[in-house]
């Protein structure tokens, strides 16, 4: 029962044209280096990534907009990239722009099964416009919808073969949302463990959202702003 | 300006208190982290899953797993913890997080806020900015009192579109301290020595001034 | 009658497939656990927050800390996860449970499921069954065919309050196997040894018979 | 900045009548047992008990029932207890029955600021009388609404006095999505440590959603039904 597979090569296969994809990570911290590179090489077209951000020109999901793969940007920062910018004004691509918190819970929302749930950010500001909203003792609250992915690109630190993981510091972030909001869920880590090796108290995402286990050769872990304290 | 930057940094380090969870925003709030004294036991919230920032690391600890929600390298302060983004968030939302401190473009009478994009520029991104409005306690504004024009950012109503409406309770300009009350915009402080019309003829909002700088100026 | 429970057990078993993840509801569902073949990888979900139940412990060896969702002292499997409650019917609401095995005291032909109140009798409450019966990729419902009285506990619609409506994916009873399709309920199986008529005869709902039954009867 | 207070009498205090506490805990396993027996002592009434279970008829939250200082109880599954059926047979206590997934979606949705969320549990049953919905992809669901509490009451394993806390085995539980629903919330646990010898990976509970942390003494920690392995 081992969900160890065979390459990323074999696993992104999953992702098809026009697909919607969720990918984990901050910034360029805690990304699916890995399989974001073999759906680069695959080609597949007209996705519609879900990410907190883009990438950077060459590195991370701006890989896909290098080699115009995607059709739509679902984020809620995507300053950090020039290729994303000029598509954008061109007009090949669509980009949703989507406030963190609650872009974090419409994922969280997709993985749980709650369609839809109502929250009192961005009321009166542009991305109201066109929702419907609700008062809640006396406050108004947009109502947002869940994000499914037909597949979700997940980056951990530790995995064993049933699929469970486990995350490190802020590589964290949005990976465990992710994990559970995909239909088919691939999970790249840095070191695969045996079953059983990994405190079941402290299981960051459960097996029952991971279908495909694959393990990094290489991680890059670009830095985008070092930051370090005066001697 | 490097003047003015550093008196609303040191002002608005004053609004933090012992034991608070504090959220700073990227940029110029960022900054404030350093003034807070050692007395003060505050966690800082990273609003990408970090409880209890602490300095930047030492060249050569820096981290790759271990950021801020600007993205620089940071560390982990004693007793912090790591969460995902959801639960960052159910912080926020929740009412958990006591004070927000953001950086403002535009700030209205009504406590308005704008601070995320500008017509016919690129829009970026509102990151997790709107929802920090929302959901914090308490939500201190800085910025500068005009702009590089001269032209005040303290309206009468926001001409840029907005991250929040009626969210700012307080606002920290080189120039002075506003309060958002159920009575409106009030004058609390006066912080480049100037007068109450000096800073009527530097905003553009409609504000009262509270008691306690009233007398003092019937005072002087 | 033991003999009853006996064959709706063994034949509800025969459901869980290699690699599945599962929740057997309270009572006779949680019976089939020890009847799932041992080459069979198999997480079974406690909706208390328990992904991977194991078996009882050994005397002296039980933990309160350490319960399934019937409240009983278990263990957990290697490969386990403990999970809070809102993570646990995430799980289940999300689709992410692949078969859930509940008991029944109701069934109707629209796949209707009763199984939670008795009008006029103390309600104790649904528990997780709502949740799990919206939730599992596919629901199984184990019941005795008739009542103590004899009347069939497969309806044309359900007398008691529901506990989800057209929910039911399977039926499994001492007599027969159902299936709830976008044709309608249809016979799957006959358990008992009668045919076709007899269970005609024990059910009040309206059902079609699958080709394969018709056939295996047609040549008997 | 310790949130280690001085006895669970006095962090009781917090609690008034007529408000709404939450507990955690599922059947007997996981409960705020010194919390809930300082509160029967304090005799505080007509409270709005939120919790998957109400106790057993001498234990738990049964304390409660039995001192009558319950006035409302908002549970999944109340049928370990005979005062409970009495009183709530006599009129004396009104009981909402909630599904446990809506139960715990609902206190989680509190904890982070979500007032309504839409769920398909509970369509077409006496519980969706009189509620609002909703079709999502041709799917009906009902509109429920957040649970916060005036006060949360909480069981932890182990709890840093900066108020981190861990959580044990299934008696994890409701436990942490009760802290994060509490206007107020009371940890007690099993063991205090350092801070920073929890390790910031693996909390359960961030220290903001605790208010007061307590040592209790003793735990009894009840098992409801023992059952064991033929040997």
């Amino acid at each position: 029962m081992t969900k160890l597979a065979t390459s990323f090569k074999e696993s992104v296969r999953k992702i098809k044209d026009g697909d919607t994809v969720i990918a984990g990570g901050f910034g360029l911290s805690g990304i699916p280096e890995n399989a974001i590179m073999a759906l680069a090489e695959q080609g597949t077209k007209d996705l519609t990534i879900v990410s907190n951000n883009c990438g950077v020109d060459d590195w991370g999901l701006g890989l896909l907009l290098q080699n115009r793969q995607i059709k739509k940007m679902i984020a809620s920062y995507v300053g950090e990239n020039k290729t994303l910018e000029s598509q954008y004004l061109n007009g090949e691509l669509e980009v949703e722009l989507v406030p963190q918190g609650t872009l974090a819970e419409r994922i969280r929302a997709g993985g749980a099964g709650i369609p839809g749930f109502y929250t009192p950010t961005g009321v009166g500001t542009p991305i109201a416009e066109g929702k419907e909203y609700k008062e809640f003792n006396g406050k108004t609250c947009l109502l947002e919808e869940a994000i499914v992915g037909d597949v979700a690109l997940v980056k951990a630190w530790k995995g064993d073969t049933y699929g469970n993981l486990i995350y490190r510091r802020t590589a964290r972030n949005f990976n465990p949302l992710v994990a559970a909001a995909g239909k088919y869920t691939i999970a790249e880590v840095e070191e695969v463990v045996e079953v059983g090796d990994l405190d079941p108290n402290y299981i960051h995402t459960p097996s029952i959202y991971v279908q495909d286990l694959l393990k990094g050769e290489t991680y890059e872990k670009r830095i985008e702003k070092l930051t370090v304290r005066e001697a | 300006m490097a003047n003015a930057r550093e008196k609303i940094i040191d002002r608005a380090a004053q609004e933090i208190e012992d034991g608070m969870n504090v959220n700073l925003g990227i940029g110029m709030p960022t900054m404030i982290a350093d003034r807070i004294p050692s007395s003060k036991h505050v966690f800082l919230h990273s609003e990408n899953g970090l409880l209890g920032i602490g300095p930047y690391p030492e060249a050569g600890e820096e981290d790759a797993d271990l950021i801020n929600a600007g993205k620089e390298t940071v560390t982990a302060k004693k007793g912090a913890s790591f969460i995902d983004n959801a639960e960052s968030f159910a912080m926020i939302r929740g009412g958990h997080v006591d004070l927000a401190i953001l950086g403002g473009m535009e700030v209205s009478e009504q406590g308005d806020l704008a601070n995320w994009m500008i017509p016919g520029k690129m829009v970026k991104g509102m990151g997790g900015a709107m929802d920090i409005v929302q959901g914090a306690r308490k939500l201190v504004i800085i910025m500068t009192h005009v702009n590089k024009q001269g032209d005040s950012k303290v309206r009468s109503a926001c001409d840029l579109p907005l991250t929040g409406s009626k969210v700012v309770d307080r606002l920290i300009t080189d120039m002075a301290v506003f309060d958002f009350t159920d009575e409106g915009m009030v004058l609390k402080e006066i912080l480049d020595g100037s007068d109450v019309e000096s800073v009527r003829e530097k905003t553009e909002a409609d504000f009262t001034v509270d008691k306690s700088l009233l007398q003092k100026e019937g005072s002087n």
